[in-house]
């Protein structure tokens, strides 16, 4: 199994979550998270000086999916929540080893 | 006729609670944008306040109340408060100037409506100053200060047209110059901060009473008769939007207090000269009406984003010309429609359009002005940050 | 005697501040509560207000003021506002209708204590409309309407007895027959937003002092008097609640507002009988006396859950009783036990055992015919993802 | 000379909405501090009050409002408001004492801008009764109970020395008394709920108006005066301090209401002596030098943390000159320096620095008293998880 | 070491804290979310229509742990935070390298 | 590919975040949390009894970098985060086995 975490913007969600869903990737967690990337944040211009804002609220989501699964999810993500402009995100994916329910008590040893 | 105490305590305290629907506007319009931009809709509101208040006493309230000038506005004789005395019929000049005052300020914070998120905050001051002289004291000058439209014998008791009507287009017009928010229609835009939008409901409903009530400038029955239809009208506004919108889906609290305000609205032209039992009908068809009109403008994708056209606009409309049919001599002194006085509904619809027309156009000159000169609009990394921290360098959490 | 500008700009404005407690009520209970319960117990006292508003003026004034039948509710002949004009003695007639209009809102607001975080929205309008119309508006009639109460001599200045018995015990019957939240017990389910329920909570100190002294319905000595010893009830309180929780932990802030509250409730139906010093006996043991009861609540396991029973329930029965023991002659014209005079005592005792008796008998009925009906509560799942999105769609992120 | 009914309505309504001021100010101050001090800000605030009530009434008043006793402070003779009774010059001697206690309860809520995040609460509680009594009840004596201050024909219309001065240099000893928060000056201590505070403003903005026109006594025109004056400097200040703050950086939301909040305290002493012209300066100016204030406060390393005294302190002290200079006979009945008359001007200066020692030197040894006793700061485990936790046992999410 | 993370319900987040502090497990971060699992959310009838109430707020308990403490966890966990309804959650287990600790500046590698 | 993750005192992310800057560390992703550690929480004497305050606010530092710079990171995190006092916090690291520029659409397997 593999978790899939996924910083995106926050106003992305929904078109992400929908497209997810239609390829049937319903389970995930969502974060409230703060980010800045590799171009440093937003610049703005103000009164001759430069104020950068880093910390631009983003949303993670955290996906634990097969292996199978993980170009698929990774693909649907890129998709939607690309803009084209700084600051659209970033996925990562790492192992997992065991999954459990708690309600179903099954657990997956991967 | 002397100075009476129970007047002017009356008129005092109504000025107090009035001036706190400004900061009321701030919440209200401030917990329906998104979080990066809730500082702004309050900062708005307050700096609208602060530079209306220092206008009025040094120009605006002599354009509004100065000697009448070809029934379009008023001279200069009271500029800086020159003869605005302590002494009066009832209450004090100077205390009519205050009442005065507190309505101009709040007209502007309501016109925040259309430039929200995304308004240059200093631009936004220069368009305020340039509108509440040039929009909103022509006006109050018309409908108060012994204009045209008083001279018609048009009527509005507590400002349908004078506050309403031109923020409510005025705000149309602002929105239509300055464009949709960034990915608006794209991307969903809810109101973030709930509760906040219900304590301003809360103060604007509070504060209404002081409004309607306190423009009979006495503590009679008139002012009595505007407290009464008042409430009523604001009940009813809250009850038909809400089982409206409850036909489509849920019965929201964001319909039930739209509604609350659309019914404050209607009522606020005729709360002194209808009866009770009209307000119920004033109030319950501006809920239905306001609340078409939303939906309207969401369907003509138009970001005229926290609803004063929709709710000031047209609700201030409709109150205009329901004075025209409900009035009732036996309450203020002028029969409407249903009286048999069609004369006055004719007065009413045309004082209303005018109205609807200067406001509109002059509003729309007026931001194509500034758009021109400095620029109306944040830049689209600014508008992304948000104007909390673009605009004010600051960020809350709540 | 003809209008008086002083008391009617004291009723108007007095009239405005305590509209003001209903979204008061609302913010400080939905402080309390789950945040997923927030913006619906704001909603409930905002539609609360709202229906009441309009059965008020269609009949509830009727019942309440109309001419007396048999002791225990007013005739029809107020219907629609019918006769009531803008012409009376002091202040109008139709202001009197107002300002009673005010207190009938918040008494429902009261209410949801009960019901929170459970009720079926469409289920509360209904019970609602019912409970004002048969709860509030005979036992309004007893005390103030010319009704047995009144006959009897019992003393209610603003309402201990109609206001708070009648909410009190009534939140007590609606959470027995609604039945404890899921997993009440199981799960803390602690106060999520204090600075709400403080905000909520300086609103009601607020809007009290015109609760209390416009039940003068005249700006004179017994308003004043009913204004301090409100205050010092309210401060006692507050002093005496968070010392006594500060034995068994720490001075919590919602132990002190609660205390306030307490208070505040125990001086309503005396505040123009009592003396300021006698204020700080009754507000003082209030605190001490409605923590006991929410404890004794709490261990009883019964989730009557934001405590309208403790605080407004017993407090109003102390209130009243008290009444009875600390009445000065010198004061509001009636002497009470301390002073001799027993009788005014068990007038006291009496009045206030029927309120709670039929205040708790009545709602239990209505409760369970509602329940019947159309079910008083949501499904498991709709309480579970809370009432916010269940019954309004919206959530909110403070 | 009866009671009116004008004058009573009028100050028993200021006397409620001064009391709105005193959450007002937790509000403004709680937002200002680190979300783990919230509840406590908001806490402070309301103990403030309900203790100031009872010691008010008990003793207070007596030691304000009692016969002189060598200029420097009243007799018993109104402990337990014996004597203040129900009759009196246009209003009624006890709502006199009512509108008085309001003031004394909001001084000490300023005061606890110096202890913030840091104060153990039960040691506010015995500092803020020797406060009160030691400190704010002698000031009152000297300016409006007939002391030294009022014989020399200082003038302190609603204030100025009483409540802000004082107020703003105790902040200032407490501070230097129980010194810096933890950390301060290395880790940002940014308002984290800017809304809370923006709020807490308004309701500030909203009260300053009863604050200060109540202070005639009268519905009359000083009353009428005094409003406008209010409502102009406040607007002015927050203009002046927005502007200042925006060369610097960016136009923030707190500058704008700091500003706001000093032109209110500022022209608090001269409102009902100054000509509304006149307030535009005493406001823009002192926008200016309490946001100078504050700066020289940041650089000296002082954490006076949520400046009352560069505001009030500040504030206060320039208001007071200001009415030495602006003062004009013909509003309120006496000229200042730019009349001619350059006597006031040194009276005012001597008053205040008078206030401004007596005020700073008897705090601080208060502070040091208590600190000695019981220990004024709290833990620095507790501090560090916050007074909300460590002082309350509570936590909020907003 | 391993890295254990269970999406619960909130409302359990104090029994299952209790129990592992009994069984000698204190260290943990918390995270508030929202989420929403294989069933798909909640179904709540609306007059006639269903409407689903996806995103539900949950808790994220996050634990570094050693590698035998993983099942006795786990166990503690599922006990406490089981319900039997929809929407208990999940343990996820993934694999860490390194544990640093500020304060005493010990490193340890697994 | 590195997963690093500090768990700090929210006071600390200012410092933090300037001298990872300094170093040339920009991209991060910051949780908003709470946490207790192995020393239990925070005590307080009270009246007597001890009131134990757990879940203190603390702030998660979410870095993906590269295997060579984890040593670098930690190092400077230790240093600008400490204080000494119970609470500074823990950094885990743990594998990433992929990492996607949604922008770029660049993918890095490791
Ligand atoms: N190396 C990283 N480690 C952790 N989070 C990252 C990293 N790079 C990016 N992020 C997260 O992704 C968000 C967007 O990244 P950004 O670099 O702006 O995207 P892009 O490079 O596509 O413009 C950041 O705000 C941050 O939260
Ligand atoms: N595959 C997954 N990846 C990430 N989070 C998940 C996953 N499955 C479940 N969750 C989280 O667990 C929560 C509860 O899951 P759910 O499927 O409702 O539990 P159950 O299956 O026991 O009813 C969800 O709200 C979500 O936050
Ligand atoms: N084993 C762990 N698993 C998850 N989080 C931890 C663990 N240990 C510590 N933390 C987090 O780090 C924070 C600080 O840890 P703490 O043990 O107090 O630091 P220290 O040991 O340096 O005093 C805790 O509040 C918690 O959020």
């Amino acid at each position: 199994m593999k978790r899939v975490v996924a910083i995106i913007r926050p106003e992305k969600l929904n078109d992400v979550k929908a497209a997810l869903e239609e390829k049937g990737y319903f389970a995930m967690t969502v974060h409230e998270v703060k980010g800045r990337g590799a171009q440093r944040g937003i610049c703005l211009q103000y009164r001759g000086k430069q104020i950068k804002v880093d910390m631009i609220p983003k949303v993670e989501i955290e996906m634990v999916i097969g292996d199978s699964d993980v170009h698929p999810v990774i693909d649907t993500i890129k998709q939607n929540a690309r803009t084209g402009k700084f600051g659209d995100g970033k996925i990562f994916v790492s192992p997992v080893e065991i999954v459990v329910g708690i309600r179903t008590d099954d657990e997956i040893i991967s | 006729m002397a100075l009476d105490t129970g007047d002017t305590a009356f008129i005092i305290i109504c000025t107090a609670l009035v001036m706190l629907m400004t900061p009321g506007v701030g919440l209200f319009y401030g917990g329906m944008v998104r979080k990066k931009n809730l500082i702004s809709m309050i900062a708005l509101s307050f700096i609208a306040f602060a530079i209306v208040s220092i206008q009025w006493v040094l120009l605006g309230y002599s354009l509004s109340f100065g000697t009448d000038i070809c029934g379009f506005i008023g001279g200069l004789d009271h500029i800086g408060l020159r003869g605005v005395g302590l002494d009066g019929e009832g209450i004090p000049d100077l205390l009519f100037m205050a009442f005065q005052l507190v309505f101009a300020g709040v007209t502007l914070a309501i016109l925040t409506s259309g430039i929200a998120e995304r308004i240059k905050f200093s631009s936004f001051i220069v368009l305020g100053l340039l509108w509440t002289t040039l929009v909103y004291d022509p006006l109050a000058h018309w409908s108060w200060g012994g204009g045209w439209a008083h001279s018609l014998g048009a009527l509005d008791f507590a400002g349908g047209t004078v506050v309403h009507i031109s923020s409510g287009f005025g705000a149309l017009a602002l929105a239509l110059v300055i464009g949709n928010r960034m990915d608006y229609g794209k991307y969903s835009m809810e109101a973030e901060n709930i509760t906040t939008t219900l304590l301003g409901g809360a103060l604007l409903w509070f504060g209404w009473f002081a409004f309607n009530a306190g423009s009979a400038l006495s503590a009679n029955g008139t002012a009595v008769n505007a407290l009464v239809t008042t409430n009523i009208s604001a009940s009813a506004g809250a009850i038909t939007w809400m089982a409206a919108s409850w036909l489509k889906g849920k019965p929201s609290s964001l319909g039930m207090i739209s509604g609350a305000i659309a019914g404050l609205v209607a009522i606020t032209p005729g709360c002194g000269f209808v009866s009770p039992m009209s307000a119920i009908f004033i109030g319950g068809f501006a809920g239905l009406l306001c609340y078409g009109a939303l939906l309207f403008r969401v369907r003509r994708g138009l970001d005229e984003s926290l609803d004063a056209w929709a709710i000031h606009g047209m609700g201030g409309l409709w109150g205009a010309i329901a004075t025209g049919i409900f009035a009732s001599a036996a309450i203020g002194g002028v029969d409407g429609l249903i009286y048999g006085n069609a004369n006055q509904f004719f007065i009413q619809i045309l004082d209303a359009s005018v109205a609807v027309a200067y406001a509109f156009g002059m509003t729309y000159l007026l931001a194509k002005l500034v758009d021109k000169v400095m620029g109306l609009r944040v830049t689209e990394e600014e508008e992304y940050v948000g104007l909390d921290i673009s605009q004010h360098g600051e960020s809350t959490t709540a």
